[in-house]
């Protein structure tokens, strides 16, 4: 791994000044800020390369098309993906769980079905589910946590039934940071030939995944988490589902022949992206893939796990804060909370200091009320924080609470 | 005292702390503590403002041509805010309230706290309770 | 309309040289180029202002939050729109569509309803209502051409019958430029209740649309057609369906209360925009709009109208060439072709000598079967494009048909 | 004559034109017209080759060792293109054409119309001229 400064250097926005602090940044989880490399990529892509894509003959066409087709193979190859038609770009993490609920939706989900879910899942992977399950008298059966907020992986396995037709799971819960066995939730659902989908919108920013190994049928990220833009989304379908997952959406694109009578349509990736995709916003994806590279998976990951756990240590020396799935590895992020004091009050008080969390319900409401709170104040970490900015937060975290009183 | 002379007392007292942003959020959370809580059977949900960081809770009452409003927050810096909009706005007629446009809070250094964007209830609670005073408008 | 030289001034893609030739970029219809000032507040953005939005009490998310619904108030106000809620952000035309289809599958659309459409319109404006009426037994009506191109008015009006559910029509022919007489397509549609999806992708990057004043259900559009980035679009939506529109996509941000048995949506724009939206894409649209403001869309208009008829001519004044929709009033796109020649043929030794244009299906194969050819070549303006461009297209247009002997 | 002979005649062919890229089109054009066209009946769906610009026909017959191609396409630059594959890879064993680089491409500078991007069919076919190649290697 660079060292940190020469990483720190590459964000503009962390010069920035807020409330007359310099800006620590811990609320990554929502949204990573953007290096150099990736604002450039965009600006550049839009200065001396715009065109609409995989149709035009001409030049700018043919420059664009080319750009665009290489981000692909830029992220296919982050992932350990051979075959590259099978990275699909959506809009995002949620409308690419959303695509995926709707195709399904259509000829392989029955009434009366069942699909697992787990109790600490964002409500984007469970709207659509339950979506599909009012729409469609389906039945969403949840894996219990254990008492340190991990799940219940007993539990988990007593969950199948002749009707479960999936299982959707958070990789990396965005409010615990606990990370999911992904080998032991895949070795029992393939007893029981289910799919699995990989909510990967927190592991992908912070872990190296192999998804030739993890072997999942579906894997969802969203770029603006991993030092990418704003609605930039990938979906990574196994051979047989990018064949066989029934369209969502269509349009433009999409097709070998149209009529309105009957179309045709076309193989691969294409298939599932109707209409002008975000080019630029894969040219910037695969841009912050670059960097994430020069950084490293493995590197970045031991990085903010450092970081986690002198968070941790800080926070358990303060007496009024709890911290929770204490006990567990967390993917960096960690949620706690100040005994009689409201999440918003601690979150809008460390703001003074320039210190960016996240507090409230995460969209995490279920979890919220498995833990018997309104909400939590989250820190999340990222390649460009330092222990100086934890040691900082902790030290102001403490001046936070003696005001709150 | 009307609403001018309220805002002008508490600007004042917010004058005091200068710079200091500390002291300021530590009266501001003073007040909030000061507010009387509303008795939790009160707490019914049409009373509930329900911003997306913290809850507001928002009791009103006519008596003979006033306003009488009491309110409380689950954060307690919401709750100072609360304090300062009920100070400001309780026991005036219908039509002071409706014409209050609570420049005060610009002059204190809270506005961020009222903006839109802060999903913290306050600003709802402002136009509940516009709205209230308008249903007791004499036309 | 501030003088060309100026306007170009801020396209910096436009001091590019194609094959030794300076660009002359005549795909607009496609995708349009991008001013200075919308690659900077999208740089600026990341630069400066990077958060996610909606939920976050820190300053950076204050101001991102700020930033995206000042995007939709500029927006709301270019369309004449005074409620902004009505203003719903999707990654663009097509997505657009699928989200309105999807939607009104769900209770308004039953089997064996009709939906009426044009023989012109875009693959994206007839697979998402075909998938629902290969899925539902649905009906799709088509509106034909008369000779001349234009819309069959009457034929359209017979088209109804108790079973119609929706009129879903392009403004502005993508293909040929024609433009649709809303006015009468509405009056009719309300003579039966039926309401109107109008694609907006080619009307809204050429001239004044005041949605007040058309008064449709729905309207549609795209921001990289209209200077501004790409992943974004809009979707417009009466009152009426702003509140009663199934949910297509749900997930993050929608909500008021969650739980796995029930929830509570929110109210207005928030309830159709799950996920974590285009950011950076709304603040780029934005950025377009005041761009488009600057120019004025109605000296816009006149200048993109000079040009196609300047270009009309001069393609007239070719034997070989036959231009189509040749007697109407075009919006900036005219489609010809040369007798004996392909499109791909021309189109590829165009830009030899720097010149973008479109050729082939145009994503409008129906219409490619009615002309009865493989393609067209179609050449599109923008507020960027000169008479002296025009001139040099119809000056190589006339040596590539003699290469082509 | 093998592949590369055949390879560095079109190179020296072309190299006449120097960077006169409309001689060189003119040529590839006149390419393209001297194509022998196939006979419509035998451009039937299987022979076709659908990209998304223009059309390609490709026939291949294998006869005593030698694979023999003809092959037609509806857009004449595209053919052009088509005529010089031929030329280079009718009458070659399957052995040689599987192993074929086509490098002249490049060094007659058409390389752009190779580009997987270009939606013309072109690379479609000549992955189709080396499967059939492969399918009469003996093993
Ligand atoms: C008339 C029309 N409708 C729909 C579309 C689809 O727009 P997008 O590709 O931006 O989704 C286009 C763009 O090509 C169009 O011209
Ligand atoms: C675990 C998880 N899933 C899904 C999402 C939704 O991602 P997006 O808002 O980018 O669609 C998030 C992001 O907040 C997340 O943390």
């Amino acid at each position: 791994m660079p060292d940190i400064e020469t990483i720190r250097a590459q964000f503009p926005i962390l010069s920035q000044k807020v409330n007359g602090h310099a800006l620590v940044y811990f609320d990554n989880g929502a949204t990573a800020q953007k290096p150099r490399r990736v604002i450039d990529a965009i600006s550049e892509y839009y200065t001396s390369s715009n065109a609409n894509i995989h149709r035009g003959v001409h030049s700018l066409s043919q420059k664009a098309t080319g750009l665009f087709e290489a981000s692909r193979k830029t992220i296919a190859s982050h992932f350990n993906i051979a075959h590259e038609q099978q990275i699909i770009f959506t809009s995002g993490t949620t409308d690419s769980i959303n695509k995926v609920a709707i195709g399904l939706s259509k000829n392989y989900l029955k009434p009366g079905d069942e699909i697992i879910l787990s109790a600490y899942e964002h409500h984007s992977n469970i709207l659509p589910w339950q979506l599909w399950a009012q729409e469609n008298g389906g039945v969403l059966n949840v894996i219990p946590l254990l008492p340190d907020q991990t799940l219940d992986y007993t539990a988990y396995e007593n969950l199948f039934s002749e009707k479960t037709k999936l299982v959707a799971l958070a990789h990396v819960s965005n409010t615990l940071g606990v990370v999911a066995d992904v080998g032991r939730i895949k070795a029992i659902a393939d007893r029981h030939s289910v799919p699995v989908l990989l909510d990967g919108a927190q592991s992908a920013p912070h872990m190296n995944i192999d998804l030739h190994a993890l072997n999942v049928d579906f894997f969802v990220c969203s770029a603006h988490k991993m030092y990418g833009p704003t609605g930039m989304g990938l979906l990574y379908l196994s051979e047989k589902w990018l064949e066989e997952l029934p369209l969502a959406h269509t349009g433009g694109g999409t097709i070998k022949t149209v009529s309105f009578e009957k179309t045709e349509y076309a193989e691969g990736a294409l298939r599932l992206e109707p209409g002008t995709p975000h080019i630029a916003g894969a040219v910037g994806f695969a841009a912050a893939i670059d960097f994430m590279s020069t950084v490293g998976m493995a590197a970045l990951f031991d990085h903010e796990s450092k970081l986690s756990q002198l968070a941790q240590k800080r926070l358990l020396e303060i007496q009024e804060v709890s911290v929770y799935a204490q006990s567990h590895h967390k993917a960096g992020v960690i949620s706690f909370n100040v005994k009689g004091h409201h999440p918003f009050d601690v979150g809008t008080l460390l703001d003074k200091y320039g210190i960016a969390v996240r507090t409230g319900h995460h969209c995490t409401q279920p979890l919220m009320r498995h833990l018997g709170v309104q909400g939590t104040v989250r820190i999340s970490f990222a390649a460009y924080n330092t222990e100086a900015e934890v040691e900082f937060f902790a030290d102001k975290l403490k001046k936070v609470i003696k005001m709150l009183g | 005292m009307g609403i001018a002379e309220k805002e002008k007392e508490i600007i004042e007292e917010f004058e005091l702390f200068g710079d200091d942003w500390e002291g300021k959020y530590e009266h501001l959370i003073e007040l909030g503590k000061s507010l009387p809580l509303i008795d939790t059977t009160l707490k019914t949900d049409d009373r509930l403002i329900q911003g997306c960081q913290s809850r507001v809770w928002l009791r009103s009452e006519y008596n003979e041509g006033r306003m009488e409003f009491t309110a409380d927050s689950d954060a307690i810096i919401t709750k100072g805010m609360v304090a300062l909009m009920v100070r400001v706005l309780s026991g005036e007629s219908p039509e002071e309230i409706v014409k209050a446009r609570l420049e005060f809070v610009d002059q204190i250094g809270l506005k961020q706290h009222l903006s839109p964007t802060r999903a913290n209830g306050l600003v709802s609670m402002i136009n509940r309770m516009k709205q209230e005073a308008v249903s007791h408008l004499k036309h």
